[in-house]
C-alpha cells in the first residue's frame, strides 16, 4: 500500500508543478507585461530546466533562473521593430519581487529595456533584463548579486532595501559589477563610498539618501513654519529602524530652524487608531504635524485626521497617500493632507508625463516612488555606456560620475558619495496637498502653478474649517 | 530489619481526603500485601511511596533515609521500582529500549546495563520480542515488560499494583513463581491485589485500607477474619 | 544482539550516507558558485531541522522559538564585532557559546509549561525579540535600518589573494565550513538520538510521568537535550551571520527561518533525525528552483506540494522514502 | 490631562477588546475543542475581506448583501477545510500546523500576485460621533456592536443549545464526550463553521478601519493565539476575560509608553502569566 502511496506522491508533485506552471504560463497572456515577462520565463525556463536536469553537468548552471527571462518579451518587441543587434548584453534586476514595489520596479526596468531595444539597444547590443528575487532578505540579496554577476550582467539595477545593499557592498570589489540602485537610502552606503572609494566605487544610487529625504521634508516644513510662525512641531512616525536617520537629521535641523519637537509619537505598522498620537501631539501644543510611514498606516491616519478634526497642517509621507485613488479610498477624509511624492505626474522634464502615462496604462496603477528611479537607472547606465563606447566598468564609472542625465523623475547628477544630488533643479520630491480630490502641488515653489491656494485648518466651534491661503505667499 | 517506613501520611485532593494518617512499615525480604476496595487509597499510597505524589503530611523513610521530597527517578536509583495499575509502557519504543531506558539511567556503565537488560528479558521471557514495539504486545507480555522494567533497576523493593489483574490462572502461577524466586534472592515486594486468594498465598503480612484509612494489618488470615475488613469487603471475597 | 560490529559492517550499513557525503564533499570541484551559495543556505537549514527535531521531535515539546536561538547568536556575533571590535572569525566562536546559554531563557519555561502551551510560549520569544530589535531606542544600537553590518568571514584573507583566486577561496571556505558543521551536527545528534540518550528523550515524549517513574530524571534530560540542540543551532546562526552580513531581523523571522525548519521536521518524520535532514535538504532546493519553474507562483506551488505531502503521509514521508531506498541498497549489496 | 488619558484608555480599551474578542472567540473554539492550531484562520480572515471587495466592485452587489454572502462563503469554506485538510492530517497533531498554514499562505500569495500592487479599501461608515468628548468613527461603533452581538450570540449558543453544550463538553474532554454519545466530528464541523463565520464577521467589520492587504490576516491570528493561551485553552470564559485584559493592557501601554511597545508588552505579560500559571488563567490543570 505504502508503495503506491509513495508513487502517488511523486505523481501528485509532478502534476501539481506542471499544472501550476501551465496555469502561470496561460495566465500570463491575459495579465500585464511584467507578468508576461515573468510567466514567459516559465515556459522558457522549463525547457532550460529539463535540459539541465537531463544532462547533469555541474558546469552548466543548475539554476533554471539562468534563462534570461525577458528575452521572450524583448523578442516580441523586436518583431515589431526590425533592428539588427550585434549581440546581447544582460543587466540584472535585484528586487524583492514578493513585494508590490519590487514587481512595479521590475516592470519599469523592463519598460526601459524595451524602449532602448526598440531604438537599437546599447552599442548595438540588445538589453536583456535578468531578474532575481531577493524576497526582501539580505542573504538572498547577496546570493542574487553573485548569481547575476555569474550570469555576466554588466550592471545590477533595483536594490531597493538598505539591508540588501549592505549585504552586497563587500562583494562589489570582488565581482566588479557596478550597481545603480534605486532605493537603499541608508547613509552608511554613502559613508562607505567616501571612506573607501576603491572598494565601493562600483556603488551608485539613482536616488537620494535618507538624510536627503529628511532634508527635503524639512525644507517645506521650515518654509511653512516661517510663513505661519510655527515653532513647535509634532512628529508621528512608524517606529521601524528606517526612520532613525530622519530623527537624527531632525535634531540638527530643528535647532537651525529654531523649532522645537513638541511630541514624537512612534507607532507600529498594524496600528488601528491614531487617537492617542493626535491627542499627545495636540496636548503638547504642537502647531504642525510631520508624519512618516512605510506601511498602510496612511489610511488609518487620514481617517483619524478627519475624525479627530485635527486643526493642524499635517505634512509627510507614506507609501500610498500619494496615489490618485487614495482620496476616494478614504472617502474624502484625506482632505488637506500634505504628502511627499518622489515622482509626480507633472511636466517637470520632457520624459515625466510620457513615462507616467505609459506606465499607468500598462499596470493600471501609478508608479510608486522608486519605480520612477528604477526606470531611469537603466537609461543612466545605457547613456554612460554609449558615451564610454564600451561596457568596461573602469571606463563607465568615471563617466557615470560626470553624468548629468534628464530622466523621468528629474535630473540626475551624482554626488561625491555616488548618490543622486538633491536640489530643486536636480532630483527633488514634490509636495502636494489633497484639495477636494485633486493633488495640488505646493512645493518646490518653482513648480507651483499660479493661483494655487494652500488649505490651512482652523478650529471653529469644535469643527475644523479650511482657510484658503494664496500660495506661494507674497 | 525495616526497609520502608511510611509515617502518618495524609494526602488530600482538594476537599476529598485520599489518605488519612496512614502508617506502615515493610521489613526486608518480605512480601507485603495491600488490600482494600476501590477508592480506598491503595494506589495513592503507591504514588506517595514512589514519589509521583508528594504527601501533604507525614514522611516516607527508605532504609533510614527520608525520601519524602525526593524525585521519583532518584527513588528508582535508590532501589524502589513499581508498576502501574493500568499498564503503562512506552508504546512507540521497542521492548528492548523500554527496559534499557531504566537500566541506562540506573547503571552508568552501559555494558552492565545491557547485561542486566538481557537478564531481565530472559527472566520475563521477552527476549524473543526484544525488537518489537511495546504497543504491539499482548496484555501478559505487557505486564512482563513492566515487571522487567522493575527488575533492571536493580531494585531492593518492588511495588506491584494489581499484578494478577487480567491474567489467566496459568499466567498468574508463572508470575507468582517468578516473584517467589526473586524473593528468595532477597528482594522485597509490596503488592496491591484484589484477587485475595493468590495474595493470601504469597503475602507474609497484609494491610487493609478503607476510605483512605488503615483498618487492619497483620498475618493474612488474621486480616481476612478482621470484621472491619469483611464489612469493607462485603461481597468481594 | 550484542555482537561487535566490524568496520566492514559499519561501512555496508552506512554506504548510502557515505556516498552522498562524498558527492557533496567533492561538489565544489565542478559546481558553480551559485549552486554552492544555495547549498550553504541549504546546509544551514539542515542543521536547523536536525537540531529542532532532536529536541522537539523526540520529547514532543514543540519548540517554535527555534529561530530565536538562531537569531540570538547571529545578533551576538554582530554585537561582539561592532561593540567589542572582535574579528568576525572569533566573534562567531564566542557568539555560538553565548547564544547557547542565552537560549536557556527559552527552555526554562518548558520545565513547567506543557504541550501546546509550550509551543505558543516559545513562539512568543522570536516575536518579542523582533519587536524589541525594531523599536527605538534598541534599534539604534542593534543595527538601525540596514541591520548590524559586520565584516564578512575571511574577507581580509580573500582580499590579500590575487583576484582570480578570491572568489573560489571564499566560496569553498564557506561551503566547507557549513558542510562540516552540518555533518558534525548530524552525526552527533543522529548517534545520540538512537542510543540511550535519544530513547530517554523519546520516553519523555511518550509518557513523561512514566519516564520519571522509570528512573529517567526528566528535567535533567530536557535541559541536556535542549542544550545539545541549541548549541548547534546557535553555531549555525553565528556562522551564517558571518557568511551573510548584515544581521537583520530576518535571522529571527519566524516566516523565513522557523517555517522551513518546522516543515522539514514534520514532512521528514518527527524524531527520526535523518528524515528531517533529507526533507530540509530537498525542500530548500525545491523552493529555490521553483522560481525558475513557476516564477511568482513559487510560494503557492511550494505550499500546495507541502499540503500534498502532509495529507498523504501525516507522519512524515521522507523517512519512509529513505527506508525504502535503503532497503533497496541493502538488497543490492546483499 | 490625566482624566482625558483615563477616558481615552477606557474607550479605546473597550473598542479594541471587542475587536480582539470577535476574532479570538472563533479561534478559541477550534483551538479548544479540537485541540488543533487552526492557522487557516489568517487566510480566511484575508479571504473574506477580498471576497467582499470583489463582490462589490466586480459584481456590483450592494454592500450588505455582499458582506453577508462573503461571510457565509467563508463559513462554508471553513467546513471544507476542516473536512479535507484538517481531518486527514489529524493522525499527527504536528501536521496540522503545516496543513492549515499552507491554506493561509496560498490565499496570501494569490492575492499578492493578482491584486497586491496597491491596497484596497472596503466601504466604511464615514460619520463620527462623540463619546464623552472623544470623537469616535461610526465604523468603530459598528465594530463594537457587531463584535458584541456575535460574541454574545456565540456564548448563548454555547450555553443554551444542545449542540453548543456538546461543543463545550468536547472542549472539556474529547474521549469522555464520545463515551456519553456525542459525535465529536459533527461537533467539530459545527465548530469549524462558527469559526469561519466569526472570522468573516471580524474581517469584514474590521477591514474598513484600515486598508485591505494580502498579509492582513497574520496579526489577528497571532493576537488570537496569545489571547487563547492567556485565557486557557477550551475555556470560553477565559477567552473573553483574556481579550479584555489584552485590549486594555495594550491601550494602556500605547497611551503611556507609545505604540511601539504596545505590541511587545502584552506578549511579555503572557510569557510571565504562563510561567506562573502553566495552563493560562482559566485553563484546566492536567
Amino acid at each position: 500500500m505504502s508503495q503506491n502511496v509513495l508513487i502517488g506522491v511523486f505523481v501528485v508533485i509532478l502534476v501539481i508543478v506542471g499544472a501550476v506552471a501551465y496555469y502561470a504560463g496561460k495566465g500570463a497572456t491575459t495579465t500585464v507585461t511584467t507578468t508576461i515577462t515573468q510567466e514567459k520565463t516559465v515556459t522558457a525556463t522549463q525547457t532550460q530546466f529539463v535540459t539541465v536536469t537531463g544532462t547533469p553537468g555541474p558546469t552548466t548552471s543548475p539554476s533554471p533562473t539562468t534563462t534570461p527571462s525577458p528575452t521572450t518579451i524583448t523578442q516580441t518587441v523586436v518583431v515589431t521593430t526590425p533592428v539588427e543587434f550585434k549581440g546581447e548584453v544582460k543587466v540584472g534586476a535585484l528586487l524583492p519581487l514578493n513585494l508590490p514595489i519590487g514587481q512595479l520596479m521590475l516592470g519599469a526596468i523592463q519598460m526601459a529595456a524595451d524602449e532602448i531595444n526598440a531604438k537599437g539597444g546599447v552599442l548595438g547590443y540588445k538589453v536583456i533584463v535578468v531578474p532575481y528575487d531577493t524576497q526582501w532578505q539580505a542573504d538572498k540579496a547577496a546570493e542574487g548579486y553573485k548569481y547575476l554577476a555569474q550570469q555576466g550582467v554588466k550592471v545590477v539595477l533595483g536594490v531597493f532595501g538598505s539591508h540588501e545593499a549592505l549585504a552586497i557592498m563587500d562583494l562589489l570589489a570582488l565581482y566588479q559589477v557596478p550597481v545603480i540602485a534605486s532605493g537603499a537610502v541608508s547613509d552608511q552606503l554613502d559613508q562607505m563610498v567616501l571612506k573607501n572609494y576603491d572598494l565601493y566605487k562600483y556603488w551608485f544610487r539613482a536616488y537620494v539618501s535618507a538624510t536627503m529625504q529628511a532634508a527635503a521634508t524639512w525644507d517645506i516644513l521650515a518654509y511653512i513654519s516661517k510663513t505661519f510662525n510655527y515653532t513647535r512641531y509634532g512628529w508621528i512616525y512608524e517606529d521601524l529602524p528606517w526612520v532613525i536617520p530622519h530623527a537624527a537629521y531632525g535634531q540638527v535641523r530643528s535647532q537651525q530652524e529654531g523649532m522645537i519637537l513638541a511630541a514624537a509619537v512612534g507607532v507600529k505598522t498594524d496600528i488601528t487608531s491614531f487617537a492617542d498620537a493626535f491627542q499627545k501631539v495636540l496636548s503638547n501644543g504642537s502647531q504642525i504635524i510631520v508624519w512618516q510611514f512605510s506601511g498602510t498606516e496612511d489610511y488609518v491616519f487620514a481617517r483619524d485626521y478627519y475624525d479627530m478634526q485635527v486643526p493642524l497642517i499635517a505634512l509627510g509621507g507614506g507609501s500610498y497617500a500619494m496615489l490618485d485613488q487614495f482620496y476616494n479610498q478614504t472617502g474624502g477624509k484625506a482632505e488637506g493632507l500634505i504628502c511627499i511624492s518622489w515622482g509626480f505626474p507633472a511636466p517637470f522634464t520632457p520624459k515625466t508625463m510620457e513615462f507616467y502615462n505609459k506606465f499607468k496604462q500598462t499596470f493600471k496603477t501609478e508608479p510608486i516612488f522608486t519605480t520612477w528611479y528604477a526606470y531611469d537607472s537603466l537609461y543612466i547606465w545605457a547613456n554612460a555606456v554609449e558615451s564610454a563606447g564600451t561596457f568596461d566598468v573602469e571606463k563607465v564609472i568615471p563617466i557615470l560620475e560626470k553624468t548629468v542625465y534628464v530622466g523621468a523623475a528629474g535630473v540626475y547628477e551624482f554626488t561625491q558619495s555616488h548618490s543622486a544630488k538633491l536640489a530643486p533643479d536636480r532630483i527633488y520630491p514634490v509636495f502636494f496637498q489633497w484639495q477636494s480630490g485633486q493633488r495640488v502641488v505646493i512645493w518646490p515653489l518653482n513648480v507651483v502653478a499660479p493661483g494655487t491656494k494652500l488649505l490651512v485648518p482652523k478650529l471653529e466651534g469644535g469643527k475644523r474649517v479650511w482657510v484658503e491661503v494664496p500660495w506661494p505667499p507674497k | 530489619m525495616i526497609m520502608l517506613k511510611v509515617e502518618s501520611v495524609t494526602k488530600r485532593f482538594g476537599g476529598l481526603v485520599a489518605l488519612r494518617n496512614v502508617s506502615m512499615s515493610v521489613n526486608k525480604n518480605e512480601i507485603f500485601g495491600i488490600i482494600g476496595p476501590n477508592g480506598s487509597g491503595k494506589t495513592t499510597l503507591f504514588n506517595v511511596i514512589s514519589g509521583v505524589l508528594r504527601p501533604d503530611e507525614g514522611k516516607v523513610i527508605f532504609e533510614d533515609k527520608d525520601i519524602t521530597h525526593m524525585r521519583p527517578s532518584d527513588r528508582v536509583k535508590l532501589g524502589i521500582a513499581r508498576t502501574f495499575q493500568t499498564i503503562r509502557v512506552f508504546p512507540y519504543m521497542p521492548v528492548y529500549w523500554n527496559v534499557m531506558v531504566t537500566a541506562s539511567s540506573v547503571y552508568s556503565d552501559s555494558r552492565i546495563a545491557k547485561a542486566r537488560v538481557s537478564w531481565a528479558l530472559i527472566i520475563t521471557g521477552l527476549l524473543g520480542e526484544a525488537g518489537e514495539l511495546a504497543g504491539k504486545l499482548t496484555p501478559y507480555k505487557l505486564k512482563m515488560l513492566e515487571f522487567a522494567r522493575c527488575l533492571v533497576a536493580n531494585p531492593k523493593l518492588i511495588m506491584l499494583d494489581e499484578p494478577f489483574a487480567g491474567l489467566s490462572p496459568e499466567e498468574i502461577e508463572r508470575l507468582i513463581s517468578i516473584i517467589l524466586k526473586l524473593r528468595e534472592n532477597g528482594l522485597t515486594f509490596i503488592i496491591i491485589e484484589h484477587k485475595l486468594k493468590y495474595l493470601m498465598r504469597i503475602a507474609d503480612r497484609i494491610m487493609a485500607l478503607s476510605l483512605g484509612e488503615k483498618v487492619a494489618e497483620g498475618k493474612p488470615d488474621e486480616v481476612a477474619r478482621h470484621p472491619k475488613v469483611i464489612e469493607a469487603y462485603i461481597g468481594v471475597t | 544482539m550484542f555482537r561487535q560490529k566490524t568496520v566492514a559492517d559499519k561501512v555496508r550499513e552506512n554506504l548510502l550516507g557515505i556516498i552522498v557525503l562524498l558527492i557533496l564533499a567533492l561538489l565544489p570541484m565542478r559546481a558553480n558558485d551559485f549552486l554552492l551559495d544555495t547549498l550553504v543556505r541549504t546546509y544551514i537549514f539542515v542543521i536547523l531541522a536536525v537540531t529542532l527535531d532532536f529536541f522537539s521531535g523526540t520529547t514532543g515539546y514543540l519548540n517554535l522559538g527555534h529561530s530565536f536561538i538562531f537569531g540570538l547568536s547571529a545578533y551576538l556575533t554582530g554585537i561582539l564585532y561592532v561593540y567589542l571590535k572582535i574579528p568576525t572569525e572569533i566573534a562567531i566562536l564566542g557568539a555560538g557559546l553565548l547564544g547557547t546559554f542565552g537560549s536557556l531563557a527559552l527552555l526554562l519555561p518548558s520545565l513547567r509549561v506543557r504541550g501546546v502551551y509550550f509551543a505558543i510560549l516559545s513562539l512568543l520569544y522570536p516575536i518579542i525579540f523582533i519587536g524589541i530589535v525594531t523599536t527605538q531606542p534598541f534599534s539604534l544600537y542593534l543595527g538601525g535600518e540596514g541591520g548590524l553590518r559586520i565584516k564578512q568571514l575571511f574577507l581580509d584573507i580573500a582580499r590579500k589573494l590575487p583576484p582570480t583566486e578570491r572568489l573560489a577561496f571564499l566560496h569553498n571556505a564557506y561551503y566547507y565550513l557549513s558542510f562540516i558543521l552540518m555533518v558534525a551536527s548530524f552525526i552527533v545528534l543522529y548517534k545520540l538520538a538512537y542510543n540511550e540518550f535519544g530513547f530517554k528523550l523519546r520516553s519523555i515524549g511518550q509518557d513523561e510521568e512514566l519516564s520519571e517513574a522509570a528512573g529517567v530524571n526528566t528535567t535533567n534530560m530536557k535541559i541536556k537535550g535542549f542544550l545539545l540542540s541549541a548549541v548547534f543551532a546557535s553555531y549555525a546562526g553565528a556562522l551564517y551571520a558571518g557568511m551573510r552580513p548584515p544581521i537583520t531581523v530576518d535571522f529571527v523571522n519566524t516566516g523565513s527561518i522557523l517555517l522551513p525548519t518546522l516543515t522539514a521536521m514534520i514532512v521528514g518524520g518527527a524524531g527520526t533525525i535523518i528524515g528531517p535532514a533529507i526533507a530540509a535538504f530537498l525542500l530548500t532546493l525545491l523552493y529555490q528552483y521553483l522560481w525558475g519553474l513557476v516564477g511568482l507562483w513559487r510560494t503557492v506551488a511550494y505550499m500546495i506540494i507541502l499540503l500534498a505531502f502532509v495529507l498523504i503521509r501525516p507522519q512524515g514521508i521522507f523517512f519512509d522514502i529513505y527506508l525504502r531506498i535503503r532497503r533497496l541498497v541493502d538488497k543490492v549489496i546483499g | 490631562m490625566e482624566f482625558t488619558l483615563i477616558k481615552f484608555i477606557f474607550i479605546f480599551g473597550v473598542l479594541h477588546s471587542f475587536i480582539y474578542l470577535s476574532f479570538a472567540l472563533g479561534f478559541s473554539l477550534v483551538f479548544g475543542v479540537a485541540k488543533i492550531p487552526y492557522l487557516s484562520y489568517a487566510g480566511l480572515y484575508t479571504l473574506s475581506a477580498y471576497l467582499m471587495h470583489l463582490l462589490l466592485t466586480k459584481a456590483g452587489i450592494p454592500t450588505i448583501i455582499s458582506a453577508i454572502s462573503s461571510i457565509g462563503a467563508i463559513g462554508g469554506l471553513s467546513i471544507v477545510i476542516g473536512d479535507y485538510i484538517v481531518k486527514p492530517s489529524m493522525k499527527n497533531p504536528l501536521s496540522i500546523f503545516i496543513s492549515t498554514m499552507t491554506v493561509s499562505y496560498i490565499v496570501e500569495e494569490v492575492f499578492r500576485i493578482k491584486m497586491g500592487l496597491t491596497p484596497v479599501a472596503l466601504p466604511a461608515l464615514r460619520g463620527v460621533i462623540t463619546i464623552a468628548g472623544v470623537p469616535v468613527a461610526q465604523q468603530w461603533i459598528a465594530v463594537l456592536i457587531i463584535g458584541a452581538v456575535s460574541s454574545f450570540l456565540v456564548l448563548i449558543y454555547l450555553s443554551k443549545t444542545a449542540t453548543g453544550k456538546s461543543i463545550r463538553a468536547v472542549a472539556e474532554s474529547w474521549y469522555e464526550s464520545m463515551i456519553i454519545g456525542i459525535n465529536p466530528y459533527k461537533v467539530f464541523r459545527v465548530t469549524m463553521l462558527i469559526a469561519g463565520l466569526l472570522a468573516g464577521v471580524a474581517s469584514i467589520s474590521l477591514s474598513p478601519l484600515k486598508a485591505v492587504v494580502p498579509s492582513m490576516g497574520w496579526s489577528p491570528l497571532f493576537v488570537s493565539f496569545a489571547i487563547v493561551i492567556l485565557g486557557g485553552m477550551g475555556s470560553i470564559k477565559g477567552t473573553v476575560v483574556a481579550s479584555f485584559i489584552y485590549g486594555f493592557v495594550e491601550q494602556f501601554v500605547t497611551w503611556k509608553y507609545g505604540g511601539a511597545f504596545a505590541s511587545i508588552v502584552p506578549l511579555a505579560l503572557i510569557v510571565l502569566v504562563l510561567i506562573f500559571r502553566p495552563t493560562g488563567l482559566f485553563g484546566e490543570k492536567e
